[in-house]
C-alpha cells in the first residue's frame, strides 16, 4: 500500500522543555476516519499540534499526499487543504457564531452559503444563536461552534481534538454520523477522542498514545475488542 | 554570579562612572531620584505585578504624599487660620458628611428610581452647603497677603513625620478610589486612576488655601538629620574637620547632605523591600498570585477579590505617598505644577517593565537605572548630538541638529528603552 | 440541603434559567443533564453566586444564600468547579491545591510578615495534603509544572482537585468528566462515591456521559430550556420520552453500528 | 425674555465648539481604539503619529504654496493630506517590522507592548522636533469662517453672533464619514471580519488561512491614515505644535476608553462625552439666563457649576463616572 | 583662564519655544565680552547649557547640579520658570554658593526667598506689573475686564497682582478663570469668559501658548475683539498669528525708553534671532551683568563677584547699553562706576530684582508699537 494521505512519523519534541513526544507515529488514509486515545497528558493534543506544524520538531517528520510539508506554517499547511480543531480555545469568543463559521471558509473564494446551510442542519441550535457572540454560549455549543467552523473549510483533512467533549449524546450522536458522512466525500479525518469507544466505532483506524508513544495501533474495531485496551484506556 | 548581582554590579558602575566622569554630587543627586523612584516603583508592583492591578494614578499619590509635607512640617499661617481656617474646616465636613450620607443611603435603599433620586439630591444640595461655607473662608484666607501667603499652612512638625503622613494619606485616597473605581478591569481602571490623579493634582493647584496652589510653598525643613550646607560651611567643628583631610567645604557639605539623604532612603527602601519580599513568599502572596491569574477562580475557591485589591491598592499607594513625601521634603518645596503623568507614572511604569514586573529587585533595578538615564541624558544628548554631527560640514543642517540637541532627550530615553526591551523583553529581572 | 425555587437569570431577551425550581437533598448525588445550553452552567453560576439571579432564590439548609457573592459561599462550604478550566497559570500545580483552604494563617499580612514559624507550620501540613490529593489523581509527576502548561484533561483534573483540599458540604462539579480519559473517569466516580459515603459531601453532578450519570447519581433531574424537563431515579429519567428526544437521542445510526461491531 | 439669542449663545459657546473638540477628539481616538481593538496594546504614539502625519502634510502643503497650487476655499493642506499618510504609514509599518513585530512574535503581554509604544512615542517625538522644531506653524488657508460671529449678527439682527469655522465643518464631516466607513470596514468587510479574528484569538486566526502579516499591515495602514488625518485637521483648526499633539493624547485616550476601546463607534461617542462635559460643566450660564429670565431675576453671579480651572478634572470625573455605570464604556469596549 | 556660565533654561517643555532666543540672547552677551577680549585679564567666557525643563524640578536640580559640581560654571543664568528655579535656587545654588540671575522668573514669592544673597533677577516681580496695567486700564477708562491667566505661579500670582490694584482703583473683574497651557482646547474657557462679559479680555498668559488660543477662540467667536497683553503676551508672533483682529489691543512690558531696547533688538535682527520674544532683553541682560560683576570682583567667584552685581547695574556710573559691554568692561577696568542699562534699563532693587519700568504697547496694523512708558 501506498504512504498514507497524511502522516506524522516518528515525532520526537516538546515545548521548548522535556520532549512529551517520543517517536510517535500518527497517520490517516484517504477518506478514513483515524482516532487517537489515551490517558490524560498523554501527548494526544501535542502529537495533533505538531502534525499541523504548532510545535517545533526535534526529529520525525509530517506528510501529506506524500509532500513533506515539515518546514510549512500552520497557515500554509491551510492552504494546502488541512483544518484543524484544537482542544481549547477553538472559537472567536468576540465575534458572532456566524462570522466564526465565516471565518472558517476564509480561504475559499467561492461561495460557501450551502456549506453554511449544511452546518446549520448539523447543529440547529446555531441558526438561532447565528447573531450572538460566540462567547456567550454554553460550552456544548461553543464546541458545535468550533466543528462547525472546521467543516466550513471544506479541507482535504480534518483534525479534531475532542471535538465532542461537553456535547449531549444527541448533539454527539449527531456528530459522529456527520463524521462518518464527510469521510465518505473523501476526507481524511484524524481526531483526538475521550468518548472512546463511540469513536473506535467509527474508527477505520485507532491509535493509543501513552507517554508520548505509540502503544497501541489498529482498527478501532480490534481495539475495541482488546480487553486490555478497554480496562486501561476506554474506562472497561 | 547570577543575573540579579551583575546586572547591579553593572548599575553600580554607571553610577560610579558617573561619579568619576561627571561629579559625585551629580551622581548622588541622581541616586537620591533613582532611589526616590525606585520606592514608587515598588509601591507600583505591589500593585500590578502582585494583583494586575493597571493604576495609573501614580502622580496623585506622590502629590498627595508632598501636600502631606506641607501639612506636616510648614509653619502654619496664623492669620490665614484666623481669617477663615474654622470655616474651611467646617466645610470640608460638610462635604464628607454629606457623601457619607449619600453612601449610607445608595447602601440601604432598594435600587430604583427612588434610590437615584434620593441619592442626587443629597449629594447637590451637599454640594451647595458645602459651597456656602466654605467659599468665603476660601476667600478669606487666600486673599491674606496672597504673595507670600494666602494659604493655612501645616502644623509645624518635624519633616519626618510627614513621611508616614504621606503614606496614610495616600492610603487614605486609595481607599476611597478603590472602594469607587476596583470594579474597574485593565485600561479602564488605568484611565480612571489617571483620571483622579488629574483631579488631586488640580485640586492641588487651584486650591490656595491648601497649599498655596501654583504659587508653590518653599523652604519646607528638612527631615531630621539631614543638615543644611550653609550651616555646615559656617561650622567651625566642620571646617576643622574637612581641612584636616583635605576637603572643600563646599564639596564636603554638599556630599554630606547627600550622603545622609542616601542613607535615610535607602532605610526606607530596603524596609519596603523586606516586608513586600516576605508577604509576596507566603500564602498570602500566593493567594495574591492566584486573584491576578484568575479572579473568578479565586473567588469561587474563597477568596474575597474585592478586598484584597483594595487592601494591595491601599498598600502600595501607600508606598508611593511615602515617597512622595520624601521627594518633597528632599527637594524643601511643594511645586503642583512639576506633577505630570509623563514624570511620575509613565516612567515609573516603564521602570517596572524594564525592571521586571513581579519582581522587587527589578523594580529597585529599573528605579535606579532609568532614573539614571532620564537625568543622565541631560548631560549626555548634547554629547552625542555633537558626536552624531562630527562629520558633518557647518552649516544650517548641522547648527540645527546641535539646536535640537536638548530634544535628544527623550530620543535618548526612547532608544534605550527600546534597546533594553529588545534584548530582555520580559524587563532585565523578570518575576517568576 | 439546596432548595431552588422559581430561579430566573435572563441574558438581555434570553431566558437561560427559566423557573427553575429544584432541590438537592443532603447526601444525595444529584446528577443534573440536559441538552446543551439548557441552562445548566448557569444555574450553577447563579447558586455559587457568581451570577446574580433576576428573580427567584436559593436556601442552602434553611438560610436564603441568594446573590451572596462566591467568597462567602465557599465559607459555607458550597464549591464547585468549572466547566472550562479555570486553572491559576502562573502557579505551579501544588501551588493551586495549596491556596484553596480559606483562613489560613499566612494569608494575613501580620502573620506573613512577623509570624513565620506558624505559617511555615501550616504550609507544610498544606503541601502534605495537596500531594495526597494529586497522587489521588494520578497526576503526582506535575505537581511542580506551571498550571498552564498541563493538557486539557489534566486542567480538569486539577479542578477536581481543588474541591478535594477542603471539606466541603456540597460541591458543584460542571463536567469534570469532559475530555477526562473513561478509566480515570471512572477512579474518580469511586472517589465521588466515597466522599460522599466517608465524608458525608453532597454533590451535584452536571455530565453528558449518561454511564457516569447511571453509575453515581440518584436522583437525576434533567433541564430543557431552563426549567427541569424531568426529575427521578436514572431509569426512570432515562426512559422519559420527553427527555429521549430532547437529550438523549436515539443514537439510532449509531447504535446500529455498535451493535453491529459487537455482532 | 429672548430665547433666540440665548440659543444662538448657547450654540455659539457650547454646542459648536463642543461637536468641533469632540470630532477632534474622535477621530483620535478612532486611532488608538482600532490599535487596541486589533492590535490589543494601548498606543501610547498614537500623539506623536499624529504630529508626524501632520509635520509631513504640513511640508507638502508648503511645497504646494510654493507652486502657488491652492485647494480654493478649502486648506490646501487638505491636498498635502495623501502625502503625509503614505510617510506615516511607511512609518509606522517600518516601526511594526523593527519593532512591534518581535513582540508580537513572543507573545508578550500588552503591558509590555504598551510600555515599548511609550519609547517609540519619545523617539518619533525626538523625530518630530528635530525636523520641524519646537515652534508652532499655521499652515492653515483657504477660507476660515463658514460663518463669522459678525456676518452672522448683521444678517440676523441678533446680538448674539454665531460663529462656524470652516475647519469646524469639515472635522465634523470627516470625523462622521470615518467612523462610519470604519464601522462598515471592520463589521461587513472579509479583510475587517479577519482583523476581528486575528485580534480575537490568533492561534485560530492563524488556523482559519488569516494571513496575521497582512492584518497587522493593514491595520497599521488604516492607523496611519487615522492619526494624520485628525492631526491634520486639528492643526488646521488651532495650529501645530509637537508639544500639544503631545498634550492631546490623554483627552484622546479618555475619549477611546469612556467610548469602550476597539469600537469606532466608541470613539465618537466618547470624544463627545469628553468634550462637552469640558465645555458645558464649566461653562457660565449668567448670559444665557439673563436672556431667558426676567430682567428683575437676572443673576448676578455666574451661574458656574466649577471654575475653569477645573474642567480637565470635570471631564475626568465624568468619565469616572460613566465608568462606574458601564465599565467598559458606553460601547462595551473590550478588555485585555 | 576660561570661565564658564551656566544657562539653565527650559529647552524642552512648555516653553521650549521662547528658550531658543534666550539662549541666543546669552549668548550675544557673552560673545561680545569675548570679542572685547578685556574680561578678567584676558580670560574667556563660555556658555553651558542645560535643561531645566520649565515644570520638573528634579530634572532642573539635577541638570543644575551637573553645571555647578561638573562643569563647575561660575554663575547660572537661569532658571526660567519660578518653580524650578526655587528648586535649584535652593537645592543647587546656595549649597554651593553660587551665584543665579534669572532672566524670567517672575513670582513674588522669589523677592523673599532665603538666597544668602545669590539671587537676582532681570525681570521685575509680577507684583509691579499687576499695579502697571492696572493704572492703564484705569486710565483708558475701562472699569470692568474679564481676567484669564495661565495657571502657573507667574500667572497667578500677576492675575492676583493685577486684580488687587484693579479693585483697589473701582475696577470690576467679571471673571477670574485660570487656563492650562498646552491644551488641546480653549472653548470652555472662552465660553465662560464670553458668558461673563466686560469692557475688554486681560489675558496673563504665554503668547505661544493657552493664551494666544483663548485670544483666537475669542476672536472666533465673538466674545472679545480688544485684548490687554501684559509681558507674557508681548512678541512679533502674536500678532503674525492672530491677524488684523489684534489691532487695538494693547498691553505692557518690562522694558525701558532706554535706547537700549531698539538697539538690542536691532543687534538680534542681525544675529538672526527674534530680540523681542518673551525675556530675550532680560536673558541679555542676565548674562551681561555676570560679565561685569566679575570683571568689577575682578574674580569668577560667586562669593567675591555677588556682591558686585547690584552695584554695576544700578547708578552711580556711565550706562552701558546693549553693544557696549566692552566700553563698560574698559571703565571697570579704570576703577570707574558702570550703571548696566542692557536691553531692559535694568534697575535692581530690594532683594537684587529689577526695578520694573514698563512699555506700554499697542497693536497697529499688525505692529507691536510703543506708545509711551511707565
Ligand atoms: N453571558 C451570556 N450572554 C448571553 N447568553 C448567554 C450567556 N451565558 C449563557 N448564555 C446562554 O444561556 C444558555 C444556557 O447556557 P448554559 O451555559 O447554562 O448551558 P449548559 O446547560 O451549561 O450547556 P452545556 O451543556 O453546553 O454546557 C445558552 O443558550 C447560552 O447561549
Ligand atoms: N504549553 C505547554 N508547555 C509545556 N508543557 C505542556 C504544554 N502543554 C502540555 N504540556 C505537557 O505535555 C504533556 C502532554 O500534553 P497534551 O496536551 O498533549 O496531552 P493530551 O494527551 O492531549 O491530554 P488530554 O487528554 O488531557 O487533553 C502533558 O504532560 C503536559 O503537562
Ligand atoms: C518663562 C516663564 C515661563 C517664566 C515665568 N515668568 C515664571 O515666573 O514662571
Ligand atoms: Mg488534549
Ligand atoms: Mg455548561
Amino acid at each position: 500500500m501506498a504512504e498514507p494521505f497524511l502522516i506524522g512519523e516518528a515525532m520526537t519534541g516538546g515545548y521548548g522543555g522535556a520532549d512529551i513526544l517520543h517517536g510517535c507515529t500518527i497517520a490517516v488514509e484517504k477518506g478514513q476516519i483515524a482516532v487517537i486515545v489515551g490517558p490524560n497528558g498523554a501527548g494526544k493534543s501535542t502529537a495533533m499540534k505538531a502534525v499541523f506544524g504548532m510545535l517545533q520538531l526535534r526529529s520525525g517528520q509530517v506528510k501529506l499526499a506524500g509532500e513533506d510539508i515539515t518546514a510549512l506554517s500552520p497557515q500554509d499547511r491551510v492552504a494546502k487543504g488541512m483544518g484543524f480543531v484544537p482542544q481549547t480555545q477553538n472559537i472567536f469568543t468576540s465575534m458572532t457564531v456566524e462570522e466564526n463559521l465565516e471565518m472558517g471558509a476564509f480561504i475559499r473564494r467561492d461561495d460557501f452559503k450551502d456549506t453554511l446551510a449544511q452546518v446549520y442542519d448539523l447543529f440547529p441550535i446555531l441558526k438561532q444563536k447565528r447573531l450572538q457572540p460566540a462567547g456567550e454560549l454554553s460550552g456544548g455549543q461553543r464546541q458545535q461552534v468550533a466543528v462547525g467552523r472546521a467543516l466550513m473549510t471544506q479541507p482535504s483533512v480534518l483534525m479534531l481534538d475532542e471535538p465532542t467533549a461537553g456535547v449531549s449524546p444527541i448533539v454527539m450522536d449527531e456528530l459522529f454520523d456527520r463524521i462518518i458522512e464527510v469521510a465518505r466525500t473523501g476526507i481524511s479525518i484524524l481526531m483526538v477522542e475521550q468518548n472512546a469507544r463511540q469513536a473506535l466505532n467509527i474508527a477505520d483506524k485507532g491509535y493509543v498514545l501513552v507517554q508520548g508513544a505509540n502503544r497501541f495501533t489498529d482498527t478501532g474495531a480490534a481495539l475495541m475488542a482488546d480487553p486490555e485496551v478497554r480496562r486501561s484506556f476506554l474506562g472497561g | 554570579m547570577n543575573r540579579t548581582t551583575i546586572l547591579f554590579v553593572v548599575l553600580a558602575l554607571l553610577y560610579a562612572g558617573t561619579g568619576f566622569l561627571f561629579s559625585w554630587n551629580l551622581a548622588l543627586s541622581i541616586l537620591l531620584m533613582g532611589l526616590l523612584s525606585s520606592i514608587m516603583a515598588l509601591g507600583v508592583n505591589i500593585q500590578w505585578g502582585y494583583a494586575g492591578l493597571f493604576n495609573t494614578g501614580i502622580m496623585g499619590f506622590t502629590a498627595l504624599g508632598g501636600l502631606a509635607v506641607v501639612l506636616v512640617s510648614a509653619q502654619p499661617v496664623v492669620a490665614g487660620w484666623n481669617a477663615g481656617g474654622p470655616g474651611i474646616l467646617t466645610g470640608l465636613l460638610l462635604g464628607a458628611a454629606s457623601i457619607a450620607l449619600a453612601v449610607f443611603v445608595w447602601n440601604r435603599m432598594a435600587a430604583g428610581r427612588a434610590r437615584m433620586l434620593t441619592t442626587m439630591a443629597i449629594l447637590v444640595l451637599g454640594f451647595v452647603v458645602f459651597r456656602a461655607v466654605i467659599d468665603p473662608s476660601v476667600m478669606a484666607v487666600e486673599s491674606n497677603d496672597p504673595a507670600t501667603f494666602g494659604n493655612l499652612g501645616g502644623l509645624g512638625l518635624p519633616s519626618l513625620l510627614a513621611w508616614p503622613v504621606g503614606g496614610l494619606l495616600a492610603a487614605a485616597a486609595a481607599w476611597a478610589i478603590g472602594k469607587t473605581a476596583l470594579g474597574l478591569r485593565s485600561d479602564y481602571l488605568a484611565i480612571a486612576t489617571l483620571g483622579i490623579a488629574e483631579i488631586i493634582v488640580a485640586v492641588m493647584r487651584n486650591e490656595d488655601w491648601l497649599a498655596r496652589g501654583v504659587k508653590n510653598v518653599d523652604e519646607l525643613p528638612r527631615p531630621w538629620p539631614v543638615p543644611y550646607e550653609v550651616f555646615l560651611q559656617k561650622d567651625p567643628g566642620f571646617l576643622d574637620w574637612v581641612t584636616r583631610w583635605g576637603f572643600d567645604p563646599v564639596t564636603a557639605s554638599t556630599i554630606i547632605v547627600k550622603l545622609c539623604y542616601v542613607v535615610l532612603f535607602t532605610l526606607v527602601l530596603l524596609a519596603i523591600i523586606w516586608l513586600s519580599e516576605r508577604a509576596l513568599h507566603s500564602p498570602w502572596g500566593r493567594m495574591m498570585r492566584a486573584i491576578r491569574d484568575n479572579e473568578v477562580a479565586a473567588n469561587a475557591m474563597g477568596k474575597n477579590v474585592t478586598k484584597r485589591h483594595l487592601q494591595i491598592f491601599i498598600l502600595g499607594s501607600a508606598v508611593v505617598g511615602i515617597a512622595g513625601a520624601m521627594m518633597t521634603s528632599m527637594e524643601g518645596q511643594l511645586v503642583p505644577g512639576t506633577y505630570n503623568p509623563l514624570r511620575f507614572t509613565f516612567l515609573i511604569w516603564v521602570m517596572v517593565i524594564v525592571g521586571g514586573s513581579g519582581n522587587n529587585w527589578g523594580s529597585v533595578l529599573g528605579g535606579l537605572l532609568i532614573g539614571w538615564l532620564w537625568l543622565i541624558v541631560e548631560s549626555l544628548g548634547p554629547g552625542m548630538m555633537g558626536l552624531l554631527t562630527s562629520g558633518l560640514a557647518d552649516g544650517w543642517f548641522k547648527a540645527h541638529l546641535v539646536e535640537a540637541a536638548p530634544h535628544m532627550r527623550l530620543l535618548t530615553l526612547g532608544v534605550i528603552l527600546l534597546l533594553v526591551l529588545r534584548f530582555s523583553p520580559r524587563g532585565l529581572l523578570p518575576g517568576k | 440541603m439546596i432548595v431552588v425555587e422559581d430561579l430566573h437569570r435572563h441574558f438581555g431577551g434570553f431566558h437561560a434559567v427559566d423557573g427553575a425550581s429544584l432541590t438537592i437533598g443532603t447526601g444525595s448525588i444529584t446528577g443534573l443533564i440536559g441538552p446543551n445550553g439548557a441552562g445548566k452552567t448557569t444555574l450553577f453560576n447563579v447558586i455559587a453566586g457568581r451570577l446574580p439571579p433576576t428573580s427567584g432564590r436559593v436556601i442552602m439548609d434553611g438560610e436564603d444564600i441568594t446573590g451572596l457573592p462566591p467568597h462567602e459561599l465557599f465559607a459555607k462550604g458550597l464549591l464547585r468547579t468549572f466547566q472550562i478550566a479555570h486553572e491559576f497559570g502562573s502557579m505551579t500545580v501544588r501551588e493551586n491545591l495549596m491556596m484553596v483552604p480559606a483562613r489560613q494563617k499566612g494569608e494575613t499580612l501580620w502573620n506573613a510578615w512577623f509570624n513565620r514559624n506558624a505559617v511555615a507550620a501550616e504550609e507544610k501540613a498544606l503541601a502534605d495534603k495537596a500531594d495526597e490529593v494529586l497522587e489521588f489523581l494520578t497526576i503526582s509527576h506535575l505537581a511542580d509544572q506551571k498550571a498552564s502548561q498541563i493538557s486539557g484533561g489534566q486542567k480538569k483534573l486539577l479542578e477536581l482537585g481543588r474541591t478535594m483540599m477542603v471539606d466541603a458540604k456540597i460541591v458543584f462539579l460542571d463536567e469534570v468528566g469532559a475530555g477526562v480519559n473513561r478509566t480515570l473517569l471512572n477512579t474518580i466516580g469511586d472517589a465521588i462515591v466515597r466522599l460522599n459515603k466517608e465524608r458525608g459531601y453532597t454533590f451535584c453532578v452536571i455530565e453528558h456521559d449518561m454511564d457516569f450519570i447511571a453509575r453515581l447519581c440518584d436522583p437525576v433531574i434533567c433541564m430543557a430550556e431552563g426549567k427541569v424537563l424531568a426529575q427521578g431515579t436514572v431509569d426512570e429519567v432515562k426512559n422519559d420520552e420527553r427527555v429521549i428526544e430532547a437529550y438523549l437521542g436515539t443514537g439510532l445510526k449509531n447504535k446500529v453500528k455498535e451493535e453491529a461491531a459487537h455482532g | 425674555m429672548d430665547f433666540l439669542n440665548a440659543l444662538i449663545a448657547f450654540l455659539n459657546f457650547v454646542f459648536v465648539p463642543g461637536l468641533a473638540y469632540g470630532a477632534q477628539l474622535a477621530l483620535g481616538a478612532l486611532g488608538v481604539t482600532l490599535i487596541y481593538g486589533i492590535l490589543r496594546f494601548s498606543n501610547f504614539a498614537h500623539g506623536d503619529t499624529m504630529a508626524f502625519g501632520t509635520m509631513v502634510t504640513i511640508y507638502a502643503t508648503w511645497g504646494f504654496q510654493a507652486m502657488g497650487i491652492t485647494f480654493g476655499v478649502l486648506p490646501t493642506a487638505l491636498l498635502g493630506l495623501p502625502f503625509g499618510i503614505a510617510a506615516t504609514a511607511l512609518l509606522v509599518l517600518a516601526t511594526d517590522w523593527l519593532i512591534y513585530k518581535f513582540y508580537r512574535k513572543k507573545k508578550a503581554v500588552p503591558t509590555i507592548l504598551v510600555m515599548v509604544s511609550l519609547g517609540v512615542m519619545f523617539v518619533m517625538n525626538g523625530i518630530v522636533r528635530l525636523f520641524i522644531g519646537v515652534d508652532e506653524q499655521n499652515f492653515a488657508d483657504g477660507g476660515r469662517f463658514l460663518i463669522s460671529a459678525g456676518d452672522f449678527k448683521a444678517m440676523t439682527g441678533l446680538a448674539e453672533g454665531l460663529a462656524i469655522r470652516s475647519t469646524q465643518a469639515i472635522t465634523v464631516v470627516v470625523a462622521v464619514v470615518v467612523v462610519a466607513w470604519l464601522f462598515w470596514f471592520l463589521q461587513k468587510t472579509r479583510t475587517g471580519k479577519s482583523m476581528r479574528a486575528f485580534s480575537d484569538n490568533e492561534d485560530l486566526a492563524l488556523l482559519s488561512g488569516i494571513n496575521p502579516d497582512r492584518v497587522v499591515q493593514v491595520t497599521w495602514i488604516i492607523a496611519a491614515a487615522l492619526a494624520t488625518i485628525a492631526g491634520v485637521l486639528y492643526g488646521l483648526d488651532k495650529s501645530f505644535k509637537a508639544f500639544t499633539y503631545f498634550q492631546l493624547l490623554l483627552p484622546i485616550f479618555a475619549a477611546a476608553i469612556v467610548g469602550g476601546l476597539g469600537n469606532p463607534l466608541g470613539a465618537i461617542a466618547g470624544g463627545f462625552v469628553i468634550a462637552f462635559s469640558e465645555v458645558t460643566v464649566t461653562y457660565a450660564w449668567k448670559k444665557v439666563l439673563t436672556y431667558v429670565v426676567p430682567e428683575s431675576m437676572a443673576p448676578d453671579n455666574l451661574i458656574q457649576l466649577m471654575s475653569t480651572d477645573y474642567k480637565l478634572a470635570v471631564s475626568f470625573a465624568i468619565l469616572i463616572l460613566v465608568l462606574l455605570f458601564m465599565p467598559t464604556g458606553l460601547f462595551k469596549g473590550k478588555s485585555v | 583662564e576660561d570661565v564658564k556660565l551656566g544657562v539653565l533654561i527650559g529647552f524642552t517643555g512648555p516653553i521650549e519655544s521662547l528658550t531658543p532666543n534666550m539662549l541666543a540672547s546669552s549668548k550675544m552677551a557673552v560673545d561680545e565680552v569675548n570679542a572685547s577680549k578685556l574680561f578678567l585679564d584676558g580670560s574667556t567666557l563660555t556658555v553651558v547649557e542645560a535643561d531645566s525643563t520649565c515644570t520638573d524640578s528634579a530634572a532642573a536640580t539635577s541638570a543644575a547640579e551637573r553645571l555647578v559640581t561638573t562643569d563647575g560654571v561660575a554663575g547660572i543664568v537661569g532658571g526660567d520658570c519660578s518653580g524650578v528655579t526655587g528648586a535649584v535656587l535652593q537645592n543647587v545654588a546656595r549649597p554651593n554658593g553660587i551665584a543665579m540671575i534669572s532672566p524670567s522668573a517672575t513670582s513674588p514669592a522669589l523677592s523673599t526667598a532665603e538666597d544668602d544673597g545669590l539671587f537676582f533677577r532681570t525681570a521685575p516681580s509680577d507684583a509691579r506689573e499687576g499695579e502697571v496695567m492696572a493704572g492703564i486700564l484705569m486710565e483708558k477708562g475701562l472699569k470692568s475686564v474679564a481676567l484669564t491667566y495661565t495657571n502657573t505661579d507667574y500667572g497667578k500670582g500677576l492675575a492676583e497682582a493685577f486684580a488687587t490694584s484693579y479693585t483697589a482703583l473701582g475696577g470690576t473683574i467679571t471673571i477670574n478663570a485660570a487656563h492650562e497651557d498646552g491644551k488641546a482646547d480653549y472653548s470652555a474657557e472662552v465660553g465662560a469668559l464670553a458668558a461673563a462679559g466686560g469692557d475688554i479680555l486681560v489675558v496673563a498668559g504665554y503668547l505661544d501658548q493657552g493664551g494666544k488660543g483663548i485670544i483666537q477662540g475669542s476672536l472666533d467667536s465673538g466674545a472679545f475683539d480688544k485684548f490687554v497683553l501684559p509681558g507674557g503676551m508681548v512678541g512679533d508672533s502674536l500678532p503674525a498669528a492672530i491677524g488684523p483682529g489684534l489691532n487695538g489691543s494693547f498691553g505692557q512690558i518690562a522694558g525701558s525708553d532706554s535706547a537700549g531696547a531698539a538697539t538690542f533688538e536691532a543687534k538680534a535682527k542681525e544675529l538672526g534671532f527674534d530680540g523681542t520674544s518673551a525675556y530675550s532683553p532680560e536673558s541679555y541682560d542676565a548674562a551681561a551683568l555676570f560679565a561685569l560683576a566679575m570683571q568689577a570682583a575682578k574674580s569668577s567667584k560667586s562669593a567675591d563677584y555677588a556682591g558686585k552685581i547690584l552695584e554695576v547695574a544700578n547708578a552711580p556710573g556711565e550706562k552701558i547699553y546693549p553693544g557696549e559691554l566692552a566700553k563698560g568692561l574698559q571703565l571697570i577696568l579704570d576703577g570707574q562706576d558702570v550703571d548696566f542699562e542692557g536691553a531692559t534699563a535694568v534697575e535692581l532693587i530690594g532683594p537684587g530684582e529689577s526695578a520694573g519700568r514698563y512699555r506700554e504697547i499697542e497693536i497697529k496694523d499688525g505692529k507691536i508699537e510703543t506708545i509711551g512708558f511707565r
